[in-house]
């Protein structure tokens, strides 16, 4: 399903690799089985050619870890980040978590990636191997003699479904051709929940956050939430908790972490990818998109380097507060 | 509650005296409400201290088991509970539980043996409650050396009681240092692990340590130099702590946990353990 | 051996529900499955296992302890437990059972943990046979036969019947009461259903994975092996293995302020956490790597030591499906269990 | 059958500037408004954090409304824009997650406003009455 192969960017990441470009390359390792691969830092050709994985599977977005990994490194790291990445990088930059100087960017181009998750709706446990095969994806479970076919589109990822940007916005060298920003039905379901009443509403999400087991991944995964300290994680905040005792505290938790990301947020969707109980938090961040860019005119998170947000941002003839749902009731 | 044997489940306890030590410890003293002793413990273990609303932590038992009356804490302020205790007025009640952990072997290994107890700043917290044990049945020792080293003069904890008590107990000896030179001050200056190594010990001793981590790391070394052996050598950890009781499973050091298997560990026995604390 | 056929499951969950609280996987709207309270018309999910393991029912996420009322200088404290009522817990995967046994050695060692204690007491355990494992799936390893689950009483599914197996006094109670909707029975066709689940663990994926390298006494060969920098690198910190898995139980006690009293309650903790081991004057696990090789190091070496070389994982494989970024203990055990091997 | 009996809970985050004085001279002039609105004093409406309005809600108020100066009029200058495009955020989320959206208002009342301040919360009173108690953002631990 892939455009780019694993070879092409082995070779290119061996290349900068010798050629003292990059000192190391965070890309991703080969797993237990066809679909776990793991975020890897890789030192050597040797490495490379032993554990690199590309497949339909590396949904996992490299910005954040640059927090991390670029100040360790002696000298650049090399990274490949998907169009929808390097908004994130983007706006990590804006936020000045890193040090572009240590960061060699290689812009791969991405057809969406798969949901494992939905391949076993599909083919049911005990999967073998998952192959690509042009359109379609070969499924080689314990249980059926032959490998089951699926189409490759009715198991890409939720946030690939919708996805808005085939453009890679940050790079230092581009594999494959320029990208460009896509028409994309991402506030489709917004809007359908906008449209449900109240009550409907309500009890979706209640039902969506009733499954949170606060483990906090989608916190960890997102590349907006950089804090040194969450406010969830000091006992001083009055709000700490490490576990929902209640329906309040789910919804506390889940409010105030996609308020936080308002505005910062550029809809990467690893909140949703990475959540155990797959509660589209996504959603919930899409909103607060969907607001802005009514509210206060079109915004794209990490677009460009440098841009105010909107929400630490303002003009004197905003909107009055009162007046939001004024207009949601001229929009319904 | 009815039943109070609860692990989780602490006993109220009431502060009845707060002892301004130094400038950042304090002693408390503290009972039941109806002016018991909250329960009866071993030299070296730890209680449950806690306030509702602020949090629950561990604390060695600075008080001797002999004394039948009442418990004592020296609580240095460092966090979030020993800042609110430290506020704290007389009549104020707490919650505590315990006892916990294992405490010194004075009744075995300890016995007939010469001791050395060396400690460093509030490190002296939890020796006192052993020093004044084996005070107490001081027949069942041999020679005993304490040495005892702070910051300054005002940082000497029990300062008090050591002059007047301690010091003048037969067979104890009390070797005292303060970090740098000050007025008022004739003893001696300078650092615990150098000062250890000054007076050089005789090597047939059981010695105890408790500090910082830094001086128990240094002293350590200093008394294998004049030629101590590990096997003699007892030190007492601390790491965080929530249950007491091995279960919370936070305070372990490789398969042991602090709370429940030590505090109290032997250095050869701290050695086969990862660095981990 | 006692059966039914499936069409009359649901008499026997009326059954069960009658007397105790019923609570079994059911599907939820995502596509996963979760232990719920069995109401009339609530369908038996046929999903392998929970995305939560069933160790909630007895060290439930949070729980309070007692609350306290404070007035001027002086502290009450208030027993908040209310009686417990009997439960049913049916459809428990023969790992989930084997969890038990495992928290029960931590919770049920001197001094007894009451609140999990009573809850043990209260609860009777159904266990399921697996007949379609999943890949992911290494109870093999840790000596767990998924035909043959243990539990108050062990069922098989075929494609037409359920069978039951009292392996406990209170497992015979419940069957007793269960008399008039099954039927006596050999053992022939849970023989067969057997041999079929053992077939198919033999094609298993992870069916070769050891633990030869971990146990009690490992500490010092394992602890500084060079291996956990490059596995803990990309550990993001999050809780989700430590909150799916089920032998996992490091919990925490918080005080939370109602306005009108405080409430003591403990919940699950996370040793994947940064402030898991933070004290006032430092933190003894500074980077993910110290946090990251706990976990293991706990489940591996640590805990086999102190109970008998049991080891305190069941190869149910939540880790491995739902951890962000496909660390799991599998990929530990080869890394660092592995290299003697080669 | 007693008619109105409940009394809903609500709290009030005034601007020091100008809110708060204006609620002063609604008492100074002797315009009633209910006693169950608790006023905190904010140095200015921007202070005000979501999770200061989701924190009311958990401790049991009923309805949270934000007073501050009028566009244009911050003491500071510009707080008053940034609470307006906060809390026209937060409440269009809140009502996203089915949450009653009467129950939380932002109103700007100036130090002369005395009349208008008892007027906003008599009726801000009334709407959330009519509303019944907070159920939806409720957290049980802190009912009595």
């Amino acid at each position: 399903m892939q455009k780019i192969t694993r070879d092409q960017l082995v070779s290119k990441a061996s290349e900068l690799l010798s050629n003292g470009t990059v000192c190391c390359v965070l890309g991703w390792g080969m797993g237990e089985f066809d679909y776990d691969v793991t975020p890897t830092v890789f030192n050597t050709v040797e490495e490379l050619n032993n554990g690199f994985v590309f497949n339909d599977f590396c949904g996992a977005n490299f910005s954040k870890y640059l927090v991390s990994k670029a100040a360790k490194c002696d000298g650049k790291i090399l990274v490949l980040l998907k169009p929808c990445d390097t908004y994130s990088f983007n706006q990590l930059l804006t936020e000045h978590r890193f040090d572009r100087e240590k960061v060699y960017v290689v812009g791969i181009p991405c057809e969406g990636m798969a949901d494992v998750s939905k391949v076993k709706a599909i083919c049911g446990e005990g999967i073998l191997a998952i192959s690509s095969n042009g359109d379609n994806i070969n499924v080689t479970t314990l249980y059926d003699e032959n490998p089951i076919v699926i189409n490759a589109a009715d198991v890409l990822a939720e946030r690939c479904v919708n996805c808005k940007s085939k453009k890679h916005v940050a790079y230092d060298e581009l594999l494959g051709d320029e990208g460009e920003v896509i028409e994309s039905n991402r506030f489709d379901e917004v809007a359908r929940l906008e449209a449900m009443s109240a009550d409907e509403r309500f009890a979706f999400w209640q039902n969506e956050l009733s499954r949170c087991i606060r483990c906090n991944a989608c916190r960890d995964a997102c590349p907006a939430c950089t804090c040194e300290k969450c406010v969830f994680d000091n006992p001083n905040s009055g709000v700490e908790n490490k576990s929902p005792a209640n329906s309040f505290e789910e919804k506390l938790f889940h409010i105030i972490r996609a308020y936080h990301v308002a505005g910062r947020c550029t809809d990467c969707g690893e909140c949703s990818r990475v959540c155990p109980q797959n509660i589209p938090l996504h959603l919930l961040n899409r909103k607060f998109i969907k607001d802005i860019n009514e509210f206060y005119g079109d915004y794209q998170a990490g677009e460009e380097v440098g841009m105010r947000a909107p929400l630490v941002n303002y003009t004197t003839e905003d909107l009055e507060p009162g007046e939001v749902f004024d207009r949601g009731a001229d929009n319904a | 509650m009815n039943n109070i044997n609860e692990t989780l489940i602490p006993k109220i306890g009431v502060i009845t005296d707060v002892r301004i030590d130094t400038p950042d410890i304090k002693t408390f003293r503290v009972v039941t409400p109806d002016g018991k002793k909250a329960f009866d413990h071993r030299p070296g273990q730890c209680a449950m201290l806690s306030v509702p609303g602020v949090g629950e932590a561990m604390f060695s038992i600075t008080s001797s088991p002999t004394n039948e009356e009442y418990m004592e804490f020296s609580i240095k302020k460092c966090g979030c509970v020993t800042d609110w205790l430290h506020q704290a007025e007389p009549g104020q009640q707490i919650t505590i539980r315990g006892p916990y952990g294992e405490p010194f072997p004075v009744d075995d290994v300890f016995a007939g043996k010469d001791l050395l107890f060396i400690a460093g700043g509030v490190g002296l917290a939890p020796l006192r409650s052993v020093i004044n044990y084996c005070r107490h049945y001081r027949d069942r020792y041999g020679k005993i050396d304490i040495v005892y080293g702070s910051r300054s003069k005002d940082d000497l904890l029990d300062y008090k009681e050591i002059i007047e008590e301690w010091s003048t107990d037969t067979g104890v000896n009390v070797h005292l240092t303060i970090d740098n030179p000050q007025e008022g001050w004739d003893g001696h200056v300078g650092f615990v692990p150098n000062y250890v190594k000054e007076l050089g010990f005789d090597t047939n001793k059981v010695a105890v340590l408790c500090g910082p981590p830094i001086m128990i790391k240094f002293t350590l070394d200093g008394l294998c130099e004049i030629g101590f052996d590990k096997t003699n050598v007892y030190t007492t950890l601390e790491l965080r702590m929530k249950c007491g009781v091995g279960k919370c499973g936070r305070c372990n050091v490789g398969a042991k946990y602090v709370c429940k298997d030590g505090p109290v560990f032997r250095c050869d026995e701290l050695e086969e353990l990862p660095s981990e604390y | 051996m006692r059966k039914c056929s499936l069409d009359k499951i649901n008499l026997i969950f009326a059954e069960i529900a009658k007397n105790a609280e019923l609570y079994l996987p059911v599907d939820q709207n995502d596509g996963s499955a979760a232990y719920k309270k069995w109401e009339e018309g609530t369908a038996w999910s046929n999903k392998l296992n929970t995305v939560k393991s069933p160790k909630d029912f007895f060290f439930p996420q949070t729980e309070d302890l007692m609350q306290f009322k404070t007035q001027g200088k002086n502290i009450e404290i208030v027993d908040t437990r209310s009686a417990l009522q009997d439960f049913v817990i049916f459809g428990v995967r023969a790992c989930d059972v084997k969890s038990f046994d495992i928290l029960d050695r931590v919770f049920l060692s001197e001094p007894v943990d009451s609140f999990y204690a009573s809850r043990r007491k209260h609860g009777v355990i159904i266990s399921l046979a697996c007949t379609r494992p999943s890949e992911t799936c290494f109870c093999k390893t840790f000596d767990i036969d998924p035909a043959n689950p243990t539990g108050d009483i062990s069922a098989w599914k075929t494609e037409s019947e359920i069978f039951f197996a009292a392996n406990t006094e209170k497992g015979a109670a419940l069957l007793d009461k269960l008399s008039s909707l099954t039927e006596e029975c050999d053992d022939a066709a849970v023989l067969e259903q057997k041999e079929k689940i053992n077939a198919i663990m033999d094609k298993l994926p992870l069916k070769n994975l050891t633990t030869d390298a971990f146990g009690g006494g490992k500490t010092n060969e394992l602890f500084n092996a060079p291996e956990w920098d490059e596995l803990s690198s990309a550990c993001l910190g999050c809780g989700t293995c430590t909150f799916v898995c089920p032998t996992c139980q490091c919990y925490d006690i918080k005080d939370f302020n109602t306005g009108n009293g405080v409430v003591r309650f403990r919940c699950w903790d996370s040793c994947m956490y940064s402030d898991f081991t933070k004290m006032a004057h430092g933190n003894n696990r500074l980077t993910q790597k110290e946090r990251f090789r706990q976990r293991f190091m706990h489940k591996l070496v640590y805990y086999p030591e102190n109970n008998d070389g049991l080891f305190s994982c069941v190869g149910c494989g939540r880790c491995l499906a739902k951890c962000p970024i496909s660390m799991n203990i599998v990929k530990v055990m080869k890394k660092i269990g592995g290299k003697k091997d080669e | 059958m007693q008619v109105n009996e409940y009394k809903p809970l609500i709290v009030a985050f005034c601007c020091n500037w100008c809110s708060y004085a204006g609620a002063d001279l609604a008492g100074n002039n002797r315009l009633a408004y209910p006693a169950d609105v608790k006023i905190i004093r904010v140095p200015c409406s921007c202070r005000v954090n979501p999770m200061f309005i989701l924190r009311a809600f958990q401790r049991g108020a009923d309805g949270v409304i934000i007073c501050g100066c009028h566009p244009g009029d911050c003491h500071y200058t510009s707080g008053n824009y940034y609470t307006r495009r906060r809390m026209a955020a937060l409440f269009s989320m809140l009502d996203y997650l089915g949450i009653e959206k009467e129950r939380t208002r932002v109103e700007w009342v100036s130090a002369a406003e005395g009349a208008k301040f008892a007027a906003t919360m008599n009726d801000f009173a009334k709407t959330v009455a009519s509303l019944g108690e907070n159920k939806r953002l409720e957290d049980l631990r802190c009912k009595k």
